[in-house]
């Protein structure tokens, strides 16, 4: 297939990914979109950590420095970390369950696309008269006050971004229903199909929240109602309510499915099935389920009462021993195995006392009179970046190195892969460690500033070398990328040798249809059985067929575009400018003349022929 | 079963919806959608009920709502969805034209339903300044109301597309999963009204 | 993999020096340094936690190390399969229990404090000292409802007594924090939230008499820089302390400073900030500013620093509400003496 | 794709299966009937103003939810088979409903 792409003009593959509905072709735009602001967040970390690193700095002033670090982490959340994690499950859960593809590919598209343009949106704020500048959490009394039109950026971006989301969870959680292959139970899933489905439903329900806050932001600053304005009766505490009810599940549908990318990783690189599998599948689903009623402890000092603060902290707490369950569960599928040191072993391995460092901080935090000294200090700082880059940003990378052959049929560069290993890992306990003290010690998050003689100096300048070290490491892997992309081994199918799950019984990458028949699973670790037994690959669980495949479509990326449009107009309604409700309605003839040209034209596909299949048979090998 | 296929009551399904696995998928994503658009609403009525006192020295609910007015449109729209419920026996049964009928008078009655919210704002407005931005309970109750008030539209239009586009085409199994989401869909509406009936104007009318 | 042990080793020596670098922060502004009754509750909740962190850790850790070396892939055994284990249900009991009663242990005390520190009932007693606080964007004012006297920008509070707050903002949600003293509570725009402080006098001694307070919550471009002061007084001193607030008069007393009264009415200061010790103002009070300890919560208090301030407010507090407010360009060298020696002749201490 | 429900003779299968829709008919009209009832109920529960608000309001309030299950469980045939999926993820839905609308009336002012 690949060699097919190869051959076609630029102009061709370019129409072909603007019109994909292949899921694998779309985990990789997830991964080259997520990639890029991931970078873009990165730079905007170090920024702030340049300005940071001596007192009284002023390397940039401190409106900016309040624009950077809004952007920073509303851009790593939203637009890097779930993005680069929605490629990953785009790229692998439809093979891990056996299926030719997910239940919407369409509407896979369009979930790109929505995110795509979500994200573009937000960030031409840069460029049109300034960013956000709210924190991500952009509290509604601050972002009413804030002028111009940054949050309004930020309002109509993550709105069009978060429906790209919710959609995109809903295609997941319906393909995991519906189209596991034969013999594929509930509880032979692989681990990291579990997350995904969990987190999916995490993101089901978090995300109509965040609509909702956002809806009411929108028209308070745009059309100006009253639901945060004191002064008409509204309260603000409702968006923190609101953002937070959206905002602690969100951090549990990054974590999740990076616990499932490292559940693969441990099992396969310690050649053995997952310890406890039952009670990890257990676990995940409990940490969803209590991820709903803890969200108040990001609110411990808003002044919500005794009551509520005790049982919000208690709530949190609870958290803390499905995810020991978890972190025991992956150690003991280590003990006794066979550990093989590759890459993504190395990102699992570090991941865990990382971690760890971070939920223990995490707990600590959830004490409420204890947390009304770590709310809004590097502590918390501290506290969030383990988790997110010791869990989500090592699982990305862990992921990315051991998925890579899968997806683009080349092996990634081991040295350079561990050299990006190191220089990341230290580089992080760097950065971070020392701010759970700088918290303690008196600092608040959010200051451009900080003034000499409090105490402060040295342990921020740790914390900005620390940030260094990760921008090489970062650096490194993309070298690894653009030298083995050229010159790279070619990966086999069963790429690390040690592959359990059916991904890798197919070939690297897969062909657009993935399964020429769907396979018959006959339990847990479906491949690892078949290997065990001296089969080659998978038994067909269906005779050889023609293949029904979906058509490509440039509706998803046009719907996309007209709300892309459309927002602009609704960003400049409030100016007066004349031309805004020309925008807005010439943007919702896009959006509506797209959706109603999808709801007319009926879009049945095509069918790849049986005889065509059989002629595929020289290029596939187990 | 495959989509294309020309069927005849004998050999149509008796869950139509779910016979392919295209209609599957839909018939399921659109439950869970249901589920997160539940949430949805549940934050617009949590938003109300917190709010719904703030009156910013305008007149309180008690004063302004009427309710004769509300018990024609709640009987408007639960008619509707007993008509809707009927278009989908016809369904099962393969009875295209009459599947069309009955969805026929399930629009005319969601129109009747959506003029007369349009009447009521109108009024609310005029004889009360009772506004979106008059208070954070305008805000609230026009938010509410109207964003139910946008899923009826929706409904409409959705409904509407799909018994002009499929009029020359009769049932397939191609179709029947999008009559059945569409009806689903209106039942859904009909919940919410069910909630805010209650609890936004009975509720309102007790103070 | 070898690199492992160097390499740890390495890392956790060189965190232990920069902690050592860093000791616990300043006895003025570091949570670590507890100076009352609230803070020590909170530093002890932490050490609690901070324990059962750490012996969470040492378990990870020893079980992590212990089969990192022991189960690697070695040379030779790049065939071996090893048993396919299921998993083991003592050990799952074993490690669903063992964190909840570590929880237990950290949840009585967490609970416990939560009430303890939300109880404001006694704020209703006639000889309860009381003060609202008002965050603004940038600055704080003090103000003692029983008393009748307002200040801003420096907390003046007996020590060794608890002393009871109602928090608001008049803008934007700021939040309230005095990391030695004791955790922060939110200002909020819509309601008024509750909570108390004590004082400890020992180490308010050690602390040299004051304490740093700061804006915990975003809330613009100067967040940053909307510090305050809290100087703890023995009650004796503070008495003394409200009563010659009482009977403040602002005097111009040399005649540069009464040079300095006239531009502060002409140049329209009059209009934002009281002089009188009774009055609210949008705007710091400045009946008592010869007596603060900084200039707008940032500048040290010196003179040089006062004429920097009002010649040009935007340099040192970006998007503070002072600026642009008056002629900042037109004042004169002159003129500025005159103001700052009027201003820093308003004190009430003798 | 996957071929559902059908048993092997269509012409009795269809003569079953429409006196089976038309009972069901049946049943959704009382069940039509009820849910005009139980509205009417509370509006008039509502305009007759002797009873305190404290017991109309939790009263109206049980009536719209047994009302709205009816409305789930026979026009959108939830107690149909093939609902396993839809049932959990409308009760998961309505669960976060119900501690959000909890918790907004309760720690949203003071
Ligand atoms: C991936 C993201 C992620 C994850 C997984 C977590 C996990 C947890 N978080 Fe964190 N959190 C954030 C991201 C995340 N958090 C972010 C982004 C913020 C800040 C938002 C902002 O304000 O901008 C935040 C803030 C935050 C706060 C608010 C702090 C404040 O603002 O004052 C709190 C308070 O309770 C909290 C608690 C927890 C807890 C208890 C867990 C638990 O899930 C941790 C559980 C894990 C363990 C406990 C370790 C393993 C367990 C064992 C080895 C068993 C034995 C353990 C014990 C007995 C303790 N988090
Ligand atoms: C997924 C989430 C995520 C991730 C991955 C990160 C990653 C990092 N974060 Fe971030 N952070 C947040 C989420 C995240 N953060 C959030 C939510 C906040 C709160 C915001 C708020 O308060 O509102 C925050 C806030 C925050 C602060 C506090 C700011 C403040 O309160 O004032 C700091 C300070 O040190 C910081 C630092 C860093 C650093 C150094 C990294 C590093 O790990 C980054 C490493 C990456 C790089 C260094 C990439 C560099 C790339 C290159 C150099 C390549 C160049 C090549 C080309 C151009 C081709 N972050
Ligand atoms: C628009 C109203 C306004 C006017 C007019 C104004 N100020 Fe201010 N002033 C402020 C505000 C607001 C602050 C607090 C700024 C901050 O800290 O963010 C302040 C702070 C100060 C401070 C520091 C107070 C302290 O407690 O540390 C001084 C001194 C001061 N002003 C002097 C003056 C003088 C002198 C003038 C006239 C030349 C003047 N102000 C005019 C609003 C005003
Ligand atoms: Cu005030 Cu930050
Ligand atoms: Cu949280």
């Amino acid at each position: 297939m690949s060699t097919l792409t190869q051959k076609k003009g630029f102009g061709a593959v370019l129409w072909d990914y603007l019109t994909t509905v292949d899921h694998k072709k779309i985990a990789k735009l997830y991964l080259i979109a997520g990639g890029f602001f991931f970078i873009l967040g990165g730079l905007e970390a170090l920024v702030i950590r340049i300005q940071l690193a001596v007192p009284d700095n002023n390397f940039v002033s401190a409106g900016f420095f309040n624009e950077i670090l809004t952007m920073h982490g509303t851009t790593m959340i939203f637009l890097a970390a779930m993005p680069l994690l929605l490629g990953l499950m785009n790229a692998v859960m439809p093979l891990q369950i056996g299926a030719r593809d997910v239940a919407f590919p369409f509407v896979n598209a369009l979930g790109f696309w929505l995110f795509f343009f979500g994200g573009v949106f937000l960030n031409l704020s840069w460029f049109l008269g300034g960013a956000p500048d709210a924190g991500w959490t952009s509290y509604a009394s601050l972002s009413l006050h804030s002028p111009g039109h940054g949050i309004d950026f930020y309002v109509l971006g993550l709105q069009i971004s978060g429906i790209g989301t919710l959609i995109g969870g809903i295609n997941f959680l319906v393909t995991i229903i519906t189209m596991r292959a034969p013999g594929m139970t509930y509880m032979r899933m692989p681990m990291f199909t579990w997350t995904t489905f969990v987190a999916s439903g995490l993101i089901l329900f978090a995300f109509p929240p965040l609509t909702v806050g956002l809806l009411f932001m929108m028209l308070d600053r745009i059309f100006g109602t009253g639901f945060f304005r004191v002064e008409l009766g509204g309260n603000t505490i409702i968006w923190e309510h609101l953002f937070w009810i959206f905002g602690h599940p969100e951090v549990y549908i990054l974590v999740l499915p990076a616990f499932g990318i490292f559940s693969e990783i441990f099992s396969t690189f310690s050649r053995k099935r997952l310890f406890g599998y039952t009670s990890m599948v257990f676990a995940t689903v409990l940490i969803g389920f209590l991820g709903f009623m803890v969200w108040a402890h990001h609110m411990f000092t808003t002044g919500l009462g005794p009551i509520a603060n005790a049982i919000f902290a208690v709530a949190t707490m609870a958290i803390g021993v499905p995810t020991g369950i978890k972190i025991f569960n992956w150690l003991f599928t280590m003990w006794g195995g066979s550990i093989k040191f590759t890459t993504p072993m190395h990102y699992a391995i570090a991941f865990i006392p990382s971690f760890v460092m971070g939920g223990v901080t995490g707990i600590m935090v959830a004490s409420a009179p204890a947390d009304y000294q770590y709310h809004d200090t590097y502590f918390v700082v501290a506290h969030f970046h383990y988790v997110i880059v010791g869990g989500v940003v090592l699982g990305i990378l862990a992921g990315v190195h051991y998925w890579w052959p899968k997806m683009f049929g080349r092996m990634l560069n081991e040295t350079l892969g561990k050299i990006t290993f190191w220089l990341f890992l230290i580089g992080f306990h760097l950065t971070f460690f020392i701010q759970h003290f700088l918290g303690l010690m008196g600092m608040p998050r959010r200051i451009f500033t900080f003034l000499p003689g409090q105490g402060l100096e040295a342990g921020n300048l740790i914390s900005s070398i620390g940030a260094a070290f990760m921008a090489v490491g970062v650096i490194v892997f993309l070298y690894n990328v653009i030298k083995t992309s050229i010159n790279g081994p070619v990966a086999t199918a069963d790429a690390w040798e040690d592959g359990r799950t059916l991904e890798w019984a197919i070939p690297s990458p897969p062909p657009e249809y993935n399964f020429k028949q769907l396979p018959l699973v006959r339990g847990i670790d479906p491949l690892w059985i078949e290997k065990m037994q001296n089969k080659k690959g998978m038994t067909p669980a269906e005779p050889l067929g023609d293949i029904h495949m979906p058509n490509s479509s440039i509706l998803p990326l046009m719907i996309s575009f007209g709300l892309f449009v459309a927002a602009f107009g609704f960003l400049y309604h409030p100016d007066g400018k004349a031309w805004s409700l020309p925008v807005i309605i010439l943007g919702a003839v896009i959006t509506f003349g797209s959706m109603f040209l999808r709801s007319i034209k009926d879009d049945r596909g095509y069918h790849i022929h049986k005889e065509d299949l059989q002629g595929d048979d020289k290029e596939v090998r187990a | 079963m495959h989509v294309e296929e020309k069927l005849t009551a004998e050999t149509f399904p008796a869950s139509p919806e779910k016979a392919t696995l295209e209609g599957k998928n839909k018939f399921i994503g659109f439950w869970l959608f249901l589920g997160g658009e539940t949430v949805l609403f549940a934050s617009l009525f949590a938003t109300y009920l917190a709010l719904k006192d703030s009156v910013n020295g305008g007149e309180p609910s008690t004063a302004i709502f009427d309710l004769p007015l509300v018990f024609v449109a709640t009987m408007l729209l639960l008619t509707s969805s007993l008509t809707s419920v009927y278009a989908m026996y016809h369904m099962k049964n393969f009875n295209f034209k009459k599947m069309q009928l009955w969805l026929g008078l399930t629009v005319l009655l969601g129109l009747a339903f959506l003029c007369l919210e349009i009447y009521e704002f109108n009024h609310y407005v005029h004889e009360y300044r009772h506004t979106i931005t008059s208070s954070a309970f305008g805000s609230a109750f026009y938010t509410l109301v109207g964003t139910h008030g946008a899923h009826v539209l929706f409904g409409l239009c959705w409904i509407i597309t799909l018994m002009v586009r499929n009029a020359k085409r009769g049932l397939d199994l191609y179709n029947a999963p999008k009559f059945y989401v569409a009806s689903l869909y209106w039942h859904f509406i009909d919940v919410v009204w069910v909630f805010i009936f209650t609890v936004v104007y009975l509720m309102g009318l007790v103070g | 993999m070898k690199k492992w042990l160097p390499n740890m080793r390495l890392f956790s020596l060189f965190s232990f020096i920069a902690l050592l670098l860093a000791g616990c922060g300043e006895p003025t502004v570091s949570a670590l340094r507890p100076a009352g009754e609230v803070a020590d509750m909170q530093y002890d909740l932490i050490m609690l936690a901070v324990w059962i962190m750490v012996v969470v850790i040492a378990v990870v850790t020893v079980i992590f190390i212990y089969v990192v070396f022991r189960f690697r892939r070695k040379k030779g055994e790049e065939n071996k399969i090893p048993k396919q284990v299921e998993g083991n249900h003592t050990l799952e009991i074993i490690w669903t229990v063992i964190p909840i009663l570590l929880l237990l242990i950290l949840v009585v005390p967490t609970v416990s404090a939560t009430f303890k520190l939300a109880d404001v009932k006694a704020m209703d007693d006639k000889d309860a000292l009381v003060v609202n606080v008002t965050s603004n964007l940038y600055w704080w004012e003090f103000e003692y409802p029983n008393q009748k006297i307002v200040t801003s920008q420096d907390l003046i509070v007996p020590t060794d007594e608890k002393v009871y707050f109602n928090l608001i903002s008049s803008d934007v949600k700021h939040s309230f924090w005095i990391p030695a003293i004791g955790g922060k509570l939110d200002t909020n725009t819509d309601n008024t939230n509750k909570f108390w402080l004590e004082f400890d006098s020992e180490r308010t001694k050690d602390a040299g008499g004051i304490f740093y307070g700061k804006c915990a919550e975003l809330c613009g471009p100067s967040h940053a820089l909307m510090d305050f002061k809290v100087k703890p007084l023995p009650r004796d001193e503070f008495d003394k302390w409200i009563e010659n607030m009482q009977n403040a008069k602002a005097e111009a007393k040399t005649d540069l400073a009464k040079a300095g009264e006239e531009l502060f009415k002409n140049n329209n200061c009059i209009a934002c900030h009281a002089i009188t010790p009774g009055d609210k103002s949008t705007a710091p009070n400045l009946a008592n500013f010869g007596d603060r300890s900084s200039i707008a919560g940032r500048l040290t208090f010196t003179e040089d620093n006062l004429k920097k301030w009002i010649k040009d407010p935007e340099e040192v507090k970006p998007g503070n509400k002072m600026s642009g407010s008056y002629d900042n360009k037109g004042l004169t060298n002159e003129e500025l003496d005159a103001l700052a020696e009027y201003l820093m002749g308003l004190s009430v201490e003798d | 794709m996957t071929n559902q429900t059908n048993s092997g003779n269509p012409n009795v299968d269809l003569i079953y299966r429409r006196k089976k829709n038309a009972e069901e008919m049946k049943h959704q009209v009382i069940s039509f009937v009820l849910m005009i009832f139980l509205t009417l109920v509370a509006f008039l529960a509502v305009g007759y103003k002797e009873y305190t608000a404290w017991f109309t309001v939790p009263f109206i309030i049980l009536l719209a939810v047994i009302q709205v299950i009816f409305q789930l469980f026979y026009f959108m045939h939830m107690n149909h088979k093939g609902h396993e999926a839809p049932k959990m993820f409308l009760f998961s839905g309505v669960f976060i409903a119900a501690i959000t609308v909890l918790a907004f009336m309760t720690i949203i002012w003071w």
